[in-house]
């Protein structure tokens, strides 16, 4: 039988080595899978790259993953926040690479691991300092810019409700960054608030299909605490 | 005697049509939203997956699984619907917003739009979704002070922060004017009440047309 | 008050010209909008380029379109069908031009359009005789074949459920080609079954975001007939 | 005695392993879904957008729009989903399906195939899902007789019909042996029973290991 469920966090990201690439969801603290951020934690896993929208804020989550300075890289679009201090520091201590991509970049680079290609061209940053360095190529006339996909040894994602195959729906405007992240990590932990019974979840209403999911864990429903907004 | 903050954006909810898909960015372009006649029905997108954007909630209400681009509390309108982030800004890049209005430091008479670094050496980069915004919408729209604190026309020949895209700004509104940007440099549309031609192109940092 | 409805059919293809490239979903009959398609008969634009799975089947549809001489090009992944006798005959005398792209490079180039990506690389017909002419590119030693997007002029989808803003829901495996399709076109135009009260879908089981639809019109619900197999 | 289709498709259903995701060919490779042992549970994909895929409706209980890549109607599995073309091309070439199983014309010793095409000059092309479908699975299985009905062998130095893909065959399932194939060339896996090993070899087309 299939059975993704798994009983603690802690087993979740049990085999998340140093050095590996792991994407984090989450767009501000909706969809963030703090739970799972601290199970990474404690875990101890060091050199790691991390790929999240943000870069923490706080004294929780992702952001004392950085204060602890476990975290080589980090890919995202948007780290300065009003209360992101231990990003902060360790970006202007120099120990932290920032690899910063415009947010429809990084989702769609995301998703081209996901799916299978290799590299794609886009508008966006063309004649901005974020295209240094990379391919521009015109097609009809027009200047791309080229895009490479960006690949993950975990994604650890939030969702809402789950079953033993890793069929997921999300909650509201939680959902941004999991489905995409989802495909593209070798292995896909997510947590969720219930799971339910196989055949329970509506076909037409998954949202990301089990293929894409090898982990899940219940966590109980915490409704997300509120962020400082971004300066 | 310009535009206030408020007054301008109701000067800019004016020229978004009734119909049309919007994404405000963060900050003063919020608020055009406050400024859409009840009899106009538009469409608020926000990056992080959500077309039919609603107000605010009542207090008490919250929910920080339902936010906005700034990280604040929305609701839903009738007719909203969820996304993924790569499908959000699959429809910016391709064209299918109608209007987007940015905040910016720096408009160039080309339309080159500068909003996301001042090129400040100790700072904290940070870029989220403009670069994709400003490039994306059938029509960019940039809400701002026309001069600096310091006095500086906003408005320049060519913009000396980074850039946030090439020829992407429509049209600039400010405190003291509405003007056209683009291939063919700037050129007035409409001055705030009170704000003669001459007082508005004398802080401006390039000729305007008229 | 946005309002995406249509009275008929009719309206809703009236404006297709002459020489428009038209995408019509569907895989097999699941999703096939026949009767859009036989009100794009009847309004009789000329010189078509089609982009749909297949290429027709039976006497009715795309087919008769087809043997009516109507469509110049047809991009498509499986013309051959038992019964797709109009393509077959029009394809022999060479009257109408055919260009064979994989389903998923088919799937993947109109995805594309509707995103603003410009071209991308899969692995998919490296070696094989469709790669013919098409840019070959190395990532990390392995070789890449470049995909442009496949863009439209219409749209023509099937779905079940629609409101006045253009959400649309599909039927089971009827889905296929619709959302990617309504992403790529200038002017999408949806069928459904039920227009339900805006408000009545629920925003976490949209499929395709009214933003991607510019007109539906309701027709009756009808059970899609069975096809024959492929040969 | 060489195994029958039916043995033949039970053998291949062997090599699929409890918990796999699987993506059946059109023709005698979806005849392998009907010889999973009950034990087992395996999740069937459609390329038109569905996984969780069941068995064949009653009579009468049929959906045409619910149908496999054969067009043929299906029922669904608990714990099914449905997704759109591109997402369902996209689980292909990610590799994020275990093992599909295709008929072929043609199979190198190095693991190309030929399968949707015979290079005949009338032939009408059509490729379908096949090259997306071979070159993405984490294994490739192909399942076919070991001649042509003229006698030639099906597994050759190099495919002399159109490829589908170049070196994404591991394994070949003929009624009379297994093969595995690849950059090492052909090898044996196991003879169908009465088979000898030079009988084999004299109907292949390449030198086989063992």
């Amino acid at each position: 039988m299939i059975n993704k469920i798994l009983p603690t966090l802690r087993d979740a990201v049990a085999d998340i080595k140093d050095g590996a690439t792991v994407m984090i969801g989450g767009f501000g603290g909706a969809g963030m899978p703090n739970e799972l951020v601290d199970a990474l934690r404690e875990h101890g896993a060091k050199n790691l790259t991390i790929v999240n929208n943000n870069a923490g804020n706080g004294d929780f989550g992702l952001a004392l993953l950085i204060k602890e300075k476990r975290v080589r890289k980090i890919i995202c679009s948007f780290p300065r926040q009003a209360d992101s201090h231990h990003f902060d520091a360790a970006y202007r201590s120099g120990e932290l690479e920032l690899e910063l991509v415009p947010q429809g970049n990084l989702s769609e680079r995301i998703r081209a691991a996901g799916v299978g290609v290799a590299g794609f061209y886009v508008r966006t940053t063309f004649g901005t300092p974020l295209a240094e360095g990379k391919e521009i190529r015109e097609f009809n006339g027009v200047p791309f810019v080229l895009q490479e996909p960006i690949h993950a040894d975990f994604a650890l994602i939030k969702a809402d409700k789950g079953d033993r195959w890793g069929n997921l729906v999300y909650r509201k405007a939680a959902r941004n960054f999991g489905p995409v992240m989802a495909m593209a990590a070798k292995c896909t932990v997510a947590t969720v608030h219930e799971i339910v019974e196989l055949g329970a979840l509506d076909p037409e209403a998954v949202i990301t299909p089990g293929i894409f999911v090898k982990r899940i864990v219940q966590i109980p429903y915490v409704p997300t605490p509120g962020m400082k907004s971004k300066v | 005697m310009a535009w206030t903050k408020d007054q301008l954006a109701a000067r800019v909810a004016q020229d978004i049509p009734t119909g049309s898909v919007v994404n405000l960015g963060i900050g003063m372009p919020t608020s055009v939203a406050n400024h859409i006649p009840a009899t106009h029905e538009i469409i608020l997108h926000s990056e992080n997956g959500i077309l039919g954007m609603g107000p605010a909630p009542a207090p008490g209400e919250e929910d920080f699984d339902l936010i906005n681009a700034g990280k604040q509390p929305v609701t839903l309108n009738a007719g909203a619907s969820y996304f993924h982030s790569a499908d959000s800004f699959g429809m910016m890049r391709a064209g299918h917003l109608d209007v987007c209005v940015l905040g910016a430091f720096q408009v160039s008479e080309k339309g080159d739009l500068a909003n996301w670094h001042t090129g400040a050496k100790d700072a904290i980069p940070a870029v989220g979704g403009a670069m994709d915004l400003a490039i994306g919408a059938k029509k960019t729209f940039v809400m701002m002070d026309h001069v600096t604190k310091s006095g500086a026309s906003k408005i320049v020949p060519h913009c000396s922060y980074p850039l946030t895209g090439v020829g992407c700004v429509a049209r600039v509104y400010t405190d003291l004017a509405v003007l056209e940007v683009g291939p063919n440099g700037a050129k007035l549309v409409e001055l705030a009440p009170g704000v003669s031609f001459e007082e508005m192109q004398g802080k401006t940092g390039v000729v305007v047309g008229r």
